[in-house]
């Protein structure tokens, strides 16, 4: 282990990791209190290394075998006061460390729903992408999940398919989204920003890429997204041929607004998503690429590739990039 | 019931055991069963009562056979005792999962 | 120590006179304790999911005590049986045991019937393998129990055929005494699976 | 020659074929277990490579899954353990002062079962696909029949697991009934304690993954609804399941480890071991604990605070007893002449790495934390940590030890050396930095990773580590093939040993003891040696010796349930061919393959097996040439 100090102290300076994903550089309550308890378990753990290696170390030095060395070691037993002790201190030990394990095991466990002042999210996990609602807003959308910065957000999780996690390094710790069951969790974001969320169960081909974005934005513009949900989007003379495309296409399973079947992504407010399928970068292009061959981007999602010619893709992605 | 018997030497001193123990065994047992087939059957008893009751039946009935009928209250019976406690303290620990995270 | 002993000479009890006799049955024994794991699960599968019925019918829909009262009577007398058979080894009477043993086959051929007939009612009622998460975990748990029957019927049968062969000797003697182990190992199952599944079942 | 019966004799391949001799097993799992050590490693270089940069191209979606999946269930299944089982057929007989296993035809039945079910579990490369699920098989990913691989894992752990349940039960009766007079537990050897608590382990373990595969192969093969959600399943309960095998089995795979450290440690500082009887009480409260800690794999599972917190402090408990164990070795050590051969450098490089698989794991039984930790690459540090960095350490550790006991031919110590430095800085090469990789937020059985996070540096590093593991494990291969090319002259005891095992030839004879030696302390031999005895003091005179015959029976029974499984898993497969349709849809194949096991039961029962003997005189022969 010694041998790999150097390393240990460039990947500590390096290790913070990027504050988007980082569980180790938290941006919320719930994953500050989370990385207080590594950082307790981390020191007395290390507490615990640091003696065994100075024994080790000790023992290794001055007990090599020297030359000429002959006769037989006194052949010892055991002894009794060191065995208390190597029991006892341990269990003192792990007292510390369960203590506040106990209580911040309790108080993360919480159900937060029904309390003043929290919003409630239901999140229901798809082969390979994420579906939020808001039961209080009669919101539903996918992949970017808005929340108010400094609020409490109470989640409501559950699966449609298999077995999949919901996990935003930064903001807290996973809970598992299992079919036929819910499971509640809560966060909160202490500065704007957008945070990754992953998937942390292996649930088939595209498990690595079935990312999601938490977006922390100021209660003003949470409120003003909220709004804007509620307003359909402007159907112009330009994109009118893309929406008829649309609607022979794509409805069949992805909703707009109130409209359609509810097997994809609701696609209401996709102009605004960070992400394209949660994986690529949002333009054009990558709209156009995903449509043409969704395999190709996302293996095993459900996303049938659909006949279209280049004029209709055009068209469409014209269109999508108007529903704002 | 048979003492010393786990020595190989071939003496004549066994004592045989008699059927008794078995008969009133086996008598026990079908008293057994029948009051917990009389208790669902005719007797209108609260469920978490009946819970207990039958899965206590069970176990008396269980332990009775074990103990009598697969000779386990005799002597040389420490590695089988052990054997059976252990899978049953899994298996209690199977039905504790089930009982308090899945069905409930 | 495989010598062949001579009818009569046989030590008091023929099952552990010889070191492989010995770790015959405390193998077997050690197996039971693993069975017990096997059936716990079992068991514990049946009760995480023996209200899990979207459709199909329900446990005290279906569940005739009536016919599961004389199941338990006869696995019970079997179970009876098979201890005199033991009893009877011995004292080195071979042909007692064998035909307690015998009678022990028969008895568990007349649960099995009565078993597949039950099986056969329930499915007529829609109560199948595959009509809900209850029908599967009972279905396995039962079945599981069955075939343990079925294996010791036929197990049984075929050593006392050897055992009217070859007779009584320390070689013989183990797998009477292990197959009988067996043999009560099932019906102490059995105790289970009619207070947890009939009797709770038809409780609600 | 007073032979009572005349026994045939095989040589050559039928020899290895029929062997019921556990030192023969032994080898024979070591043969198939290194076998698969080697493909489940060459999976690991696979991931490695793909992850060597992100969003690298070469293996992804399902095939990726496939190499993840085969890469933890080989290595687990079909390495770990059989490599164990090599190890406990070897040395526990010899280190009781036993002639032989209590059931040699069961030793063979459980090694062929092994073989055939992990040949059937491989052979999913090449029909169709592997298994995709991960080696935990999660229901319902698992139970998706749209693709066939799972079905492979099913049927291939279940042969493969009955075979582990009968090699359990086979040495607890060994150890119990076949030990050496005056061999009372308190003296046994720490190796064949700790074997001996594995296989209890697995006896109480195995039965619990039994029935989860018994019922994902009813859901996938006869559409049950054990985990099919909309007919009332419940896909908490293969959890359950599996953790409740699970656990157990990550203790019974390191326990033999911590017997063969105690074993090398002890050996080679030239002491007893410290504290033996509180190392044997660490050892069963381990075994004890290990059941009552599975939840710990469920924290995310949402089975609520109380469940957790219960299951949190149990977990944190079992760190006591493995403390005491790692104190007693440091003061094994403290006050001999340690000496730095390849084996004993294996043992002492486990000592830190072991404590630091130990570390993770008190900080992953934290529930809060492991919301963080759970699935992610901290998990797959922690986890090689201790298997790798524990188990396979072991391994080599017991490999260098024992070599000359099972071969007759010591291992070159200069190519051990290259060995031991590759493999120990590339294992921590590859799983320091995952410590890192996890915390930074990437989630395990991932093929790719985000550029710009900071993942790239640390990805990186883990891949050349593992590639220099690879080159330690050649060099492995190597040191076998150049030993194998030498003489056999290994002295009967080259490190001065102190259990029996040192006290017979090199390799051991056929019947082990010559005579059943008396035993009269702990460390027998070094006690007899200490008082100026060249051998063991004899228990009985020299008398004719009792053997097994061999026989062809598991190797059949073993091929009858391999047929078996097949004729099972392709009963719905669309077959062009009429024929096959016929066979397979109705079972014919199946039927045929159980048929041909219960055959070979039955046989096995109505012909006695009265075995042969070896004479004195035999023996006086043998004594010359040796």
């Amino acid at each position: 282990m010694w041998r790999l100090m150097p390393l240990l102290a460039v990947l500590a300076l390096a290790g913070c990791g990027d504050p988007s994903i980082s569980a180790i550089d938290p941006q919320g309550p719930v994953a500050s209190e989370q990385f207080f308890l590594m950082k307790l378990s981390l020191a007395v753990m290390i507490f615990v290394f640091a003696v065994v290696m100075i024994i080790y170390i000790y023992v290794l030095v001055r007990y090599r075998k020297k030359k000429g060395q002959d006769q037989i070691p006194k052949q010892v037993e055991g002894n009794h006061v060191l065995e208390i002790i190597w029991t006892v201190i341990p269990i003192l030990l792990l007292i510390v460390i369960a203590v506040p394990t106990i209580k911040y095991t309790f108080e993360h466990s919480k159900d937060l729903r029904e309390e003043e002042g929290v919003v409630h999210i239901k999140v229901t996990a798809h082969q390979f992408w994420w579906q939020f609602e808001y039961p209080d807003n009669n919101i539903n959308t996918a992949q970017d999940m808005y929340i108010p910065v400094g609020k409490r957000v109470a989640l409501e999780l559950t699966s449609s398919d298999v077995k999949h996690s919901f996990w935003v390094p930064a903001l807290a710790g996973k809970i598992d989204t299992n079919p036929g069951m819910s499971n509640i969790m809560h966060l909160q974001a202490d500065k704007p920003g957008i945070y990754r969320g992953k998937c942390a169960e292996l649930c088939g081909a595209s498990h690595s890429l079935m990312d999601f974005k938490v977006v922390a934005v100021s209660e003003a513009e949470y409120n003003q997204w909220v709004e804007g949900k509620k307003t359909p989007a402007k159907v112009t003379a330009d994109t009118a041929k893309g929406e008829q495309v649309f609607k022979d296409n794509c409805l069949s399973c992805h909703a707009v607004g109130g409209e359609g079947a509810g097997l994809g992504p609701n696609l209401n407010g996709f102009a605004n998503r960070t992400e394209v399928a949660g994986v690529l970068p949002h333009d054009a292009a990558s709209v156009k690429k995903w449509i043409q061959d969704p395999q190709a981007q996302k293996p095993g999602t459900k996303m049938p590739k659909v006949n279209l010619n280049e004029d209709q893709v055009d068209q469409l992605v014209k269109y999508l990039e108007t529903l704002k | 019931m048979s003492e010393q018997q786990h020595t190989s030497s071939p003496s004549g001193r066994h004592r045989l055991e008699g059927p008794k123990n078995h008969y009133i065994t086996y008598i026990a047992s079908i008293l057994l069963t029948m009051l917990a087939f009389a208790a669902v059957m005719y007797l209108g008893l609260d469920k978490m009562f009946l819970v207990i009751f039958l899965v206590g039946m069970a176990i008396v009935q269980a332990v009775l056979q074990l103990a009598v009928w697969m000779h386990m209250k005799e002597r040389d019976h420490v590695y089988p005792i052990i054997g059976i406690a252990f899978g049953a303290f899994v298996a209690i620990g199977g039905f504790m999962a089930a009982i308090f995270w899945m069905w409930w | 120590m495989a010598n062949v002993h001579d009818m009569g000479t046989l030590p008091a009890e023929p099952e552990k006179a010889t070191l492989e006799g010995k770790n015959k049955i405390l193998g077997f024994w050690l197996f039971l304790g693993g069975e017990m794991v096997l059936f716990g699960t079992l068991f514990a599968s049946f009760i995480a999911l023996r209200n899990s019925v979207p459709e199909g019918p329900t446990g005290d829909q279906i569940f005739k005590l009536g016919m599961v009262a004389v199941a338990t009577f006869i696995l019970l007398t079997s179970s009876l049986t098979s201890v005199m058979a033991m009893m009877a080894m011995h004292r080195q009477q071979v042909k007692k045991m064998l035909t307690w043993l015998w009678v022990t086959v028969v008895l568990g051929l007349a649960f099995l019937g009565l078993e597949i007939y039950e099986f056969v009612e329930y499915v007529h009622e829609g109560h199948t393998f595959t009509s809900s998460a209850f029908g599967t975990s009972f279905y396995t748990l039962v079945g599981f129990h069955g075939a343990h029957v079925a294996f010791g019927v036929c197990w049984i049968a075929l050593l006392c055929i050897q055992g009217m062969k070859k007779g009584l000797t320390v070689v013989t003697a183990p797998k009477f005494y292990v197959a009988s182990l067996y043999w009560h190992f099932i019906d102490v199952v059995w105790v289970f699976i009619f207070s947890v599944v009939y009797l709770l079942g038809k409780a609600g | 020659m007073a032979h009572s019966h005349a026994v045939k004799r095989y040589s050559g391949l039928m020899d290895w074929l029929t062997t019921v001799d556990h030192k023969k097993i032994g080898i024979l799992y070591f043969l198939a277990g290194g076998i698969f050590f080697l493909i489940g490693g060459l999976e690991a270089l696979l991931i490695r490579i793909q992850l060597m940069f992100p969003d690298n191209q070469i293996f992804i979606g399902g095939t990726y899954n496939q190499i993840l999946t085969m890469h933890g269930t080989t290595m687990i299944f079909l390495a770990a353990m059989p490599l164990l089982f090599g190890f406990m057929n070897a040395i526990v007989p010899l280190q009781i002062g036993a002639r032989d296993v209590a059931f040699p035809f069961l030793n063979s039945l459980g090694f062929w079962l092994f073989v055939f079910g992990g040949l059937l579990l491989n052979l999913s490369w090449f029909l169709g696909g592997a298994p995709d699920a991960g080696w935990t098989a999660y229901a319902p990913l698992s139970s998706d029949t749209s693709l066939r691989g799972v079905d492979f894992y099913a049927m291939g752990l279940q042969i493969a697991g009955l075979g582990t349940l009968i090699g359990g039960i086979n040495f607890l009766v060994t150890i119990i009934n076949m030990r050496a007079p005056g061999m009372t537990f308190m003296r046994m050897p720490m190796f064949t304690w700790t074997s001996f608590v594995t296989s209890v382990l697995i006896l109480f373990a195995f039965p619990a993954v039994t029935v989860g595969l018994v019922e994902l192969t009813f859901d996938r093969l006869f559409d049950g609804n054990f985990f099919n959600v909309s007919k009332g399943g419940n896909e908490v309960l293969w959890e359950h399941i599996f953790w409740i095998f699970g656990h157990p089995e990550v203790y019974i795979l390191i326990l033999p480890a911590f017997g063969i450290i105690s074993e090398v440690v002890s050996t080679f500082s030239r002491k007893r071991l410290f504290g033996y009887s509180s190392m044997v009480f660490a050892t069963l409260l381990i075994g004890f604990l290990s059941f009552m800690v599975w939840v710990h794999h469920m924290f995310t599972t949402g089975l609520g605070p109380v469940a957790n917190g219960i299951f949190a402090v149990a977990t944190m408990a079992i760190a006591v007893p493995t403390g005491i164990k790692i104190f007693n070795w440091l003061f094994t050590m403290w006050g001999g002449q340690i000496i730095f051969n390849s084996s004993n450098l294996w043992a002492i490089a486990f000592i830190p790495t072991f404590v630091m698989g130990g570390m993770t794991g008190v900080m992953l039984a934290v529930p809060p934390a492991d919301f963080q930790y759970h699935d992610s690459y901290f998990v797959v540090a922690h986890f090689h940590y201790v298997i790798v960095g524990g188990l396979i350490f072991g391994i080599f550790s017991g490999f260098y030890y024992w070599w000359p006991k099972m071969f007759g031919r010591m291992l070159h110590e200069g190519l051990g050396q290259l060995n031991f430095w590759t493999f120990m800085i590339g294992f921590h090469l590859t799983f320091f930095p995952q410590h890192f990789l996890g915390l930074m937020g990437m989630p395990r059985r991932v093929f790719t990773y985000e550029t710009g996070v900071q993942l790239e540096m640390g990805n990186m590093a883990s891949s050349i580590g593992a590639f220099l593991m690879g080159i330690g494990t050649i060099a492995f291969v190597l040191n076998i093939i150049i030993t194998a090319l030498k003489p056999k002259n290994a002295p009967a005891d080259p490190w001065d040993g102190r259990s029996l095992e040192w006290s017979i030839p090199s390799p051991a004879p056929e019947y082990n003891f010559k005579q059943t030696p008396l035993v009269r302390g702990l460390d027998a031999f070094w006690k007899e040696k200490r008082a100026g005895n060249k051998e063991m003091t004899p228990a009985e005179p020299i008398g004719s010796i009792h053997m097994p015959s061999p026989t062809i029976l598991p190797f059949f029974m073993s091929v009858g349930l391999f047929i078996a499984g097949f004729g099972f898993m392709y009963a719905k497969y669309d077959f062009e061919n009429g024929l096959l349709a016929t066979l397979f849809g109705n079972h014919i194949i199946a039927i045929i393959g159980l048929v041909i096991t219960f055959l070979c039961m039955f046989l096995r029962s109505v012909y006695d097996d009265h075995g042969w003997h070896i004479e004195p005189e035999e023996l006086e022969d043998k004594g010359v040439k040796a």
